[in-house]
């Protein structure tokens, strides 16, 4: 059963986001919280990078998170899913195993 | 719970989290508060009018769903988060842990990673 | 005058995950009555501090951005933003809020406080300071 | 000095930073607290035997040689850090600051950045 | 048995520049008391925790590194590195301590504790827990 | 006069040490303390990047933190110079600012 995983660091400062993809299995979900949002940035320096891992992997967005900074829906990659903190809980319930990249 | 209160949104984040949780009908026995995350537990905390109260929020969403707010003892005692016994016992003239909160072990997050069928973590 | 330094306060985190954008912003409001050459830096992350739209009404945190547009009031009118740390970020000056001061030296006309520097105009500007203050 | 004590190394650079400069017949006027680095100066804290006690170290610095510690007073607030007329003031039953820290407001960065001729910065 | 899980502790950060590393270890040890499946993982910064030749006596810090070589006496002897990791940073095998524990299956032979393995098999080692403690 | 830089974060996890380089003037100083010390290990990821930048800049690393990290001088780039506390004072006295790149 799969992981969801949660990145809460921005990618442009910091390499948590790049470390998580790279080590998904296919059918995993990643949640971006936090500073982590930005990593769902359309136009980006990394944006290429995480629309690479798209195949495999499920990209989430705190919503909350992304409009206290500004993240409209139009600013986001085309794939990743907005997701409330209830859909976060889903997310935790639907897969075996939660792993924090801090 | 691995951050302290303020400086990092994980604090936040958690308790939006635990609440939610808890509206969906599912169980939150404990939360386990380490490394500068026991600093969430001071009960001196005075944060301006217009923030919010994180230790106050913690304390009384426990209290509303019987939440265990467990303090590791190690990571608190490095840091100056004491209770009224732990003070007694280092010979400190004062403590500040918040109603709600209790100071345990590290065996405590064990036995939670193993009785429960999900562990989150919040930090940074 | 011989008591007037150049101040640089240096932005390089994103708000809201970290208290550092707004503990930054608190000694640049205080710092402001002390009537020193004043200017502050964006870059890296800190460039999102200046974003505009944010709501952070679903995290129940305090949404601080409005600050920044009151700093003119208090004299604090050189925010200087680095071009390429927007562009790493997928951004432009379009994304930036919009803040203003008005000029008491030219009849208090209203001119933009944000000023977009290259990445070596940056190298200048820090190297042109007597103090330093990083966030 | 911008991070708390043990979580981040900064308070023990800065700590061997200031003997250093001390040493060499430099003047060290004040050391200012700012962001969790307030958490330095509770009184409370007990780390283990065999680790250094980083609150007691400055404490010591400051007396022997006349630091003037300063906590800022708004993050200070925030994070649960006060002294006894703060805590009176803020309606609070314990104090945890230790002697030698006194709290006081931003103001005290800004002065020493306009009358000393360096100013360092220590932090995360 | 079917109260023994398998627990992961990751480990991504750099010793004592933060304290994570130290109070990882801490749970590591407290841990071991509950006879569960425990396995660290060690990436990114992760890997520095384990070099050899640690000496903390300029800057005042208690050296933890020898703490990881008395895991054995816990049973805690799985302990993988991931070399993607390791060859970022110009470090090679050689360039950590040894660790050891102690067979008991095999008349006590005593057996390297690391264990390096690809990034590839990091993930599967990953996904296939029931506990993951992140520091 | 120029600049004391300090950077104290792995560059392996932080952009912290490459945009610090990205902002020096020539005749500037970087001093590497705390986790900072990783950005002078030969043979990594970064060494080319920060070597480049010892044409117009001087790097320092603060002895104490190498050594708590087991590193030696061999590890270390050449043209790095090693220094004590109070080389980490002197530094301070010798450039006109200190800019601390957090």
């Amino acid at each position: 059963m799969s992981t969801l995983h949660t990145v809460n660091k921005s990618p442009f400062t910091n390499g948590a986001l790049l470390s998580c993809l790279k080590h998904c299995k296919p059918g995993d979900a990643v949640l971006l919280i936090e500073d982590g949002v930005y990593g769902a940035l359309a136009g980006s320096s990394v944006a290429g990078a995480v629309s690479d891992s798209l195949e495999d992997v499920t990209l989430y967005v705190l919503g909350g998170d992304a409009s206290a900074r500004g993240l409209d829906d139009g600013k986001v990659l085309s794939g990743a899913k907005t997701v409330g903190y209830d859909g976060f809980v889903d997310l935790v319930v639907d897969h075996a195993r939660t792993q924090a990249w801090l | 719970m691995s951050e302290g209160p303020y400086t990092h949104q994980a604090a936040d984040t958690a308790y939006h989290f635990v609440k939610s949780a808890l509206a969906k009908g599912h169980e939150v026995p404990r939360v386990f508060f380490y490394h500068d995350g026991v600093n969430v537990s001071s009960r001196l905390s005075v944060p301006p009018q217009d923030e919010r109260h994180i230790q106050k929020n913690w304390s009384e969403l426990a209290q509303e769903h019987g939440i265990d707010l467990v303090v590791c003892i190690a990571a608190a005692q490095r840091r100056g988060l004491l209770d009224a016994n732990e003070a007694e016992r280092q010979g400190k003239d004062a403590n500040n842990i918040a109603e709600g909160f209790r100071i345990s072990g590290l065996g405590q997050l064990i036995e939670m990673g193993i009785q429960t069928d999900r562990l989150v973590t919040f930090g940074d | 005058m011989s008591n007037i330094k150049k101040f640089l306060y240096v932005n390089r985190k994103a708000p809201y995950g970290t208290i550092y954008a707004l503990e930054s912003l608190e000694v640049v409001l205080i710092g402001a009555a002390f009537d020193q050459d004043v200017s502050l830096a964006f870059l890296d992350d800190g460039v999102f501090q200046l974003t505009k739209g944010q709501d952070t009404g679903a995290i129940g945190v305090k949404n601080f951005s409005p600050t920044f547009r009151a700093l003119g009031d208090y004299d604090v009118t050189k925010l200087f933003v680095e071009r390429e740390s927007l562009e790493e970020r997928g951004l432009s000056e379009g994304d930036l809020q919009e803040i203003v001061y008005e000029d008491e030296d030219d009849d208090w006309a209203e001119k933009p406080s944000i000023k977009i520097v290259s990445r070596a105009e940056m190298a200048d500007i820090m190297s042109g300071q007597d103090v330093v203050l990083s966030f």
